[in-house]
């Protein structure tokens, strides 16, 4: 019985054959834009109901409308996880005409976070100043926690262009204290999440919802289960069920194709001299692409993910029988 | 050279690193030793601009200027003491170099032994014995199990004392000094051993996920930041 | 001599170290002086390092070493960054620092992330290897292992996994990280006292 | 009846003073806050905290100002203005000024139509401490282990035998440098990939020293990669040292201590070429690493070597364990350098260390008791 070649070939996989598999499996779903469907967990859910309420309320009294703040906490390292979590929610708020402020936590994610509000504002036609704001680096982390407890002006001067927060922005004026924030959440791969419970949600009592890295999310849970935190976005899955959320929304809004829809979205548009908008108002091709596929990138990311965890679980029991028949081949001799 | 040039470097480049997991070929060669060009040449951009010009050469003017005759001698002690690494250039001399290196290793020893005691030692031996006031081996979670025992209450009660036996048991195993025959170590090792194992095991696969999904976004760089340039560009 | 002062040195600056930790009002007057001399001897650390590299790169050259034109590509990485980093730093409208960006952004992060994301290939062949049933220890390694890695993906009915997941990492692994902490703790300060008081002095090198 | 009316009228007429009294009253309201200086505990005396609680109905009074002056030399300077808006919430403003000992002065105001008045005004002087009453308890554990570690070390001089159990990863370093020569392959050596000022580093130079020692009298080549620029010096100097002691100073190259890369990944890279393409013998990573631990680790189980691990970051522990022959497990890298030289002196400090933390662990089970029976004088004044 070739007992032993079976458990010899079983046991000694080649690396390079073991990462060629790997490369290929997980290289399919995202080359096929495979996208994966996931159930909606209660954590996300509640998050896109809480800025489903704030539409509401917004629509109910147009004078006293809320805000969305997006605390950019995440360096480039950690954006397969994070950054669909942020582009869904900047797409959640915009398509519900909320306004959005934002600022970043981390001095890795104060470029990266201004270019994905202006790229994602293009896509809903939202003026800077007025629908959204960015305020650049949020440090000391102290004071900026405690900041819109009074006056965020007095923290956050300046924007991230440097222009004086008391008198260039309308959005200022109306949002500043945290009684005027619907919903704070901070998107983060460190645990910086904890810092706005503690501060935001503990001093005054704001609502807080995390979107954390897969490695962090367990940490959350206590907060989860005690109502500090109104919900949560865990490492990919948690993107993508937000994400999933957002686009059928978005399809029920927008009736027609989104790559339709953004092309034509600044088609006869002379922008004003002193253009408002920190983005060109036209779309190049790559640019339409990208905002297209931006779309489904965490629902990609989950189908290759499922996949290479199959395959490893797989080459665990494979290794795992070809020892047991080793054994058995050694006990009979 | 427009983003398309740019981008098709960095995917150059993303392949060669890549290439290395089939063999290694002159491509990750290539890559390599580039890699290896480019993080000296920022390390000494980055060391020049954030640590020798702030920290280094502005207080000594400002000392100079400011007339403050104690900090400039320090600063150019310093500075000197500093220079002595270089000797470390030199074949005869390079036993000056021991002075930058006794009074750096020497600093940073003494800086580390009250933090490592305090946060690493007292406060974790603290946080075995109680958290925030609540005793770990609580007899009330134990005697709530008992009146309705369901898994949450299970897991209240026993959650404290496990972890308590564990860190005593783990820290018992690191013994060096004492025979094996010693009772106390000769009964922890195998409870110990499974703690490790257990830890170990669950610490290795919990990390999984978040690698994988790495590479995601470096098949996302290629595939929806690159592709999309080509495709709009040379089709 | 060559030994003894030094020794002498690590002694004082060890105390130096020790107290400054242990008094805020000592910290707070004096720590800065001492970081100004730790910035000064790092920086020139970082000099003899460049020049360690070029002349490790320069003897590979100099014994037709078979790499050795890839050696070349070291010289040009540095000072293509080093170059266009000093200028960029000083002129930032320039394209010298448009430059700088683009290398940053487009040479080193891509080679960063990409060497980060070879963990996703390497964590599977390691697992495959590791985690085989040998002795009783491996296959507590491998039980716990395969129960995360399922809790960390389950859905549905393998929801029960997640709940187990969700314990191993409070209770196990929680208490084993705190005891290796803590031991780790006892031994940073038995070796800082250790160098402080001279017991150990490999750190200075030979001769007497 | 027309008495009624009149009285009517008239305390009509009181009424509606009094109702037009009221809402000019709010110009008389007296605004009442609790404005609060703290100084900051076991600080360097240049941290406070202001505390500030508006005591007004938010409708009575929307808005306060605060001004916050430090003193310097007489001279009042202003540090801080802010503007609350009264939401009932405590607002607590940590803050700190450069010196130690300044005087800082607090001063509240309220608008009233167009003027700002000053109702309410703190002022408090910083101050630092000599001993960090937090710390006390670390810093006498630090003089007492140091006096343990005299008795032992005069101890171990003195003669007396002392027994070190056997670690398993240190005692394979020997037969695993035995046969790299065998096999006619180098060693490479990793000191950790972090800075001198990690006491796990220093650690990994005591026990390279050993590992310097045994390739000297085996005459095995030994490549020594290091990424940060300190390390590099004290890393030539100990490899010198080693080759000097083993009496073979000829066999010592200095090009063989080299710094790989200056970047986390770049030495990753770096270090992943050199194996593949020298292909070691015996790989030793021992020191302090993050995540390109598993990189290294598998690469050199890719090339054949026997690879000894070792390092306290507790999250790469599990990764050197599943891809490793040898890891040594946190402490056990810090004991490794008294394992390996057998000197008395080291022993003896092994010896202290193990009794030190028999005392902490018996403090600790006693603090156990004591807690479950509602004593925590241990656990506040010793453990926290």
């Amino acid at each position: 019985m070739n007992l032993k070649k079976i458990s010899e070939f079983l046991l000694n996989f080649k690396k390079k054959y073991i990462y060629l598999v790997m490369f290929v499996l997980i290289s399919t779903p995202l080359i096929l834009k495979v996208t994966q469907e996931t159930y909606e967990t209660k954590e996300v859910k509640s998050i896109y109901q809480r800025v489903e309420e704030i539409y509401q309320h917004n629509k109910e009294n147009p004078e006293d409308k809320l805000a969305l703040f997006i605390s950019v906490d995440f360096a480039p390292s950690t954006k397969a996880e994070c950054d669909p979590m942020m582009n869904a929610m900047l797409r959640h708020a915009f398509l519900r005409d909320i306004p959005v402020l934002g600022w970043a936590g981390v001095p890795q994610g104060i470029d990266y976070g201004l270019e994905r509000f202006n790229t994602i504002a293009k896509e809903y036609n939202k003026k800077y100043g007025e629908d959204y704001i960015y305020l650049g680096y949020a440090y000391p982390f102290l004071q900026a926690a405690l900041a819109f407890g009074t006056d965020v002006r007095i923290f956050a001067s300046t924007d991230y262009y440097g222009k004086d927060t008391y008198d260039n922005y309308p959005i200022m004026e109306k949002f500043n204290n945290y009684n005027q924030l619907g919903l704070f959440t901070s998107i983060t791969g460190t645990s910086l999440a904890e810092g706005w419970i503690q501060y935001a949600n503990g001093l005054f009592n704001q609502d807080v919802a995390a979107g954390v890295t897969a490695v962090n999310a367990s940490r959350l849970y206590p907060f989860l289960q005690s109502g500090q935190l109104v919900g949560m976005m865990g490492g990919l899955k948690g993107a993508a069920e937000y994400e999933q959320m957002v686009e059928r929304l978005e399809k029920k809004e927008i009736k027609k194709d989104i790559k339709n829809y953004l092309s034509g979205l600044y088609k006869n548009y002379e922008a004003p001299e002193e253009n408002p908008r920190k983005y060109d108002t036209s779309y190049t091709k790559t640019e339409l692409l990208k905002s297209v596929n931006s779309r489904k990138m965490a629902r990609q990311g989950m189908a290759a993910q499922k996949i290479a965890h199959f395959y490893v679980i797989a080459l665990i029991i494979i290794a795992n029988i070809g020892y047991l028949l080793k054994k058995r081949y050694e006990s009979r001799r | 050279m427009g983003l398309l040039a740019w981008t098709t470097i960095g995917v150059i480049l993303t392949i060669a690193i890549f290439s290395f997991l089939i063999k290694d070929n002159p491509l990750y060669k290539f890559a390599e030793h580039l890699f290896v060009g480019v993080s000296v040449g920022y390390l000494l951009v980055v060391t020049f601009t954030q640590l020798f010009i702030p920290r280094v050469y502005q207080p000594t003017k400002n000392a100079f200027n400011s007339g403050d005759v104690f900090m400039s001698i320090w600063m150019i002690v310093g500075i000197i003491i500093g220079i002595l690494f270089l000797t470390r250039l030199t074949e005869k001399h390079n036993w000056l170099s021991r002075y930058p290196i006794s009074i750096t290793v020497g600093f940073y020893s003494g800086f580390a032994i009250m933090p490592s005691l305090y946060t690493r030692v007292l406060r974790q031996l603290g946080a075995t014995v109680s958290e925030d006031g609540v005793s770990m081996i609580n007899f009330q979670k134990i005697g709530l199990f008992f009146k309705n025992p369901s898994w949450a209450n299970l897991y209240e009660a026993t959650y404290g004392p496990l972890i308590v036996i564990g860190v005593l048991t783990v820290l018992i195993y690191f013994f060096f000094s004492f025979k094996n025959t010693n009772p106390v170590i000769k009964y922890t090792r195998k409870p110990a051993m499974v703690y490790m194992m257990v830890g170990f095991g669950a610490a290795f696969g919990y990390t999984f996920m978040a690698r994988i999904s790495l590479y995601v976004d470096r098949m996302n760089f290629i595939i929806n930041e690159w592709w999309p340039l080509v495709r709009v560009n040379l089709f | 001599m060559k030994r003894k002062y030094p020794m002498i040195l690590t002694f004082i600056f060890g105390m130096i170290g020790l107290f400054l930790k242990a008094s805020p009002i000592l910290n707070e007057k004096f720590v800065d002086y001492l970081l100004l001399w730790t910035a000064a001897i790092s920086s020139f650390a970082v000099i003899y390092s460049t020049f360690n590299v070029v002349k490790h790169h320069v003897l590979k050259i100099q014994r037709k070493h078979r790499d050795m034109m890839y050696s070349y590509v070291t010289f040009v990485g540095i000072l293509l960054m080093g170059v266009t980093g000093f200028v960029g730093h000083y002129l930032p409208q320039s394209n010298w620092k448009l430059l700088y960006d683009n290398l940053y952004q487009f040479v080193r992060t891509p080679l960063d992330a990409t060497m980060f994301s070879l963990l996703a290939f390497y964590i599977s062949s390691a697992a495959y290897r590791a985690f085989r049933a040998r002795e009783w220890q491996a296959t507590m390694l491998l039980i716990a292992g395969f129960i995360v890695m399922l809790g960390r993906v389950a859905t549905g009915p393998l929801m029960i996994f997640a709940d187990i997941t969700n314990w191993i990492m409070l209770v196990p692994t929680t208490a084993v990280m705190r005891a290796i902490m803590i031991g780790v703790g006892l031994g940073i300060t038995s070796t800082s006292i250790k160098i402080i008081l001279g017991i150990e002095t490999s750190y200075l090198g030979g001769g007497k | 009846m027309r008495k009624y009316i009149i009285l009517f009228l008239v305390s009509l007429l009181i009424f509606s003073v009094f109702a037009q009294e009221t809402n000019t009253s709010d110009k008389k309201i007296t605004p009442k806050a609790e404005l609060v200086l703290q100084d900051r505990a076991n600080d360097g005396g240049t941290g406070f905290t202001l505390t500030f609680k508006p005591q007004n109905k938010p409708e009575e009074l929307k808005t306060y100002f605060l001004r916050i002056y430090k003193e310097v030399n007489g001279e009042e300077i202003l540090i801080r203005e802010m503007k609350v808006n009264n939401s009932g919430q405590t607002v607590r403003m940590p803050m700190s000024v450069q010196k130690a000992n300044t005087n800082v002065i607090a001063r509240a105001y309220y608008q009233k139509d167009g003027e700002v008045i000053e109702f309410k005004e703190k002022s408090l002087s910083t101050k630092g401490e000599w001993v960090d009453s937090a710390r006390l308890s670390a810093f006498i554990a630090a003089i007492l282990f140091i006096s343990m570690i005299f008795i032992y070390v005069k101890k171990a001089r003195s003669g007396e035998e002392l027994f070190v159990r056997r670690i398993p990863g240190l005692g394979e370093i020997n037969d695993a440098i035995g046969r790299a020569t065998e096999m006619g392959k180098p060693v490479f050596y990793i000191p950790g990939t972090s800075t001198i000022r990690d006491v796990a580093t220093l650690a990994s130079l005591n026990i390279l020293r050993s590992v310097g020692r045994k390739a000297a009298e085996y005459t095995t080549p030994m490549k020594v990669l290091i990424q940060r620029p300190l390390v590099l010096g004290v890393a030539q100097e100990v490899v010198q040292e080693a080759y000097m002691s083993a009496g073979r100073p000829d066999l010592y190259n200095e090009d063989d201590v080299y710094l790989a890369a200056a970047g986390q990944f770049a030495f990753a890279s770096a270090a992943q070429g050199a194996m593949v393409r020298e292909k070691p013998g015996a790989v030793f990573l021992l020191g302090m690493f993050w995540a390109e631990s598993l990189l290294l680790a598998e690469t050199a189980n890719s090339v054949g070597a026997i690879q000894i691990a070792g390092t306290d970051a507790t999250s790469q522990i599990p990764f050197f364990i599943a891809a490793c022959d040898y890891t040594l497990i946190g402490e056990e890298l810090y004991a490794a350098s008294a394992y390996l030289s057998r000197e008395p002196k080291l022993l003896g400090t092994l010896k202290a260390q193990d009794y030190f933390k028999g005392l902490l662990l018996i403090i600790t089970i006693l603090a156990l008791f004591l807690d479950i029976v509602g004593v925590d004088i241990i656990v506040k004044y010793i453990l926290s």
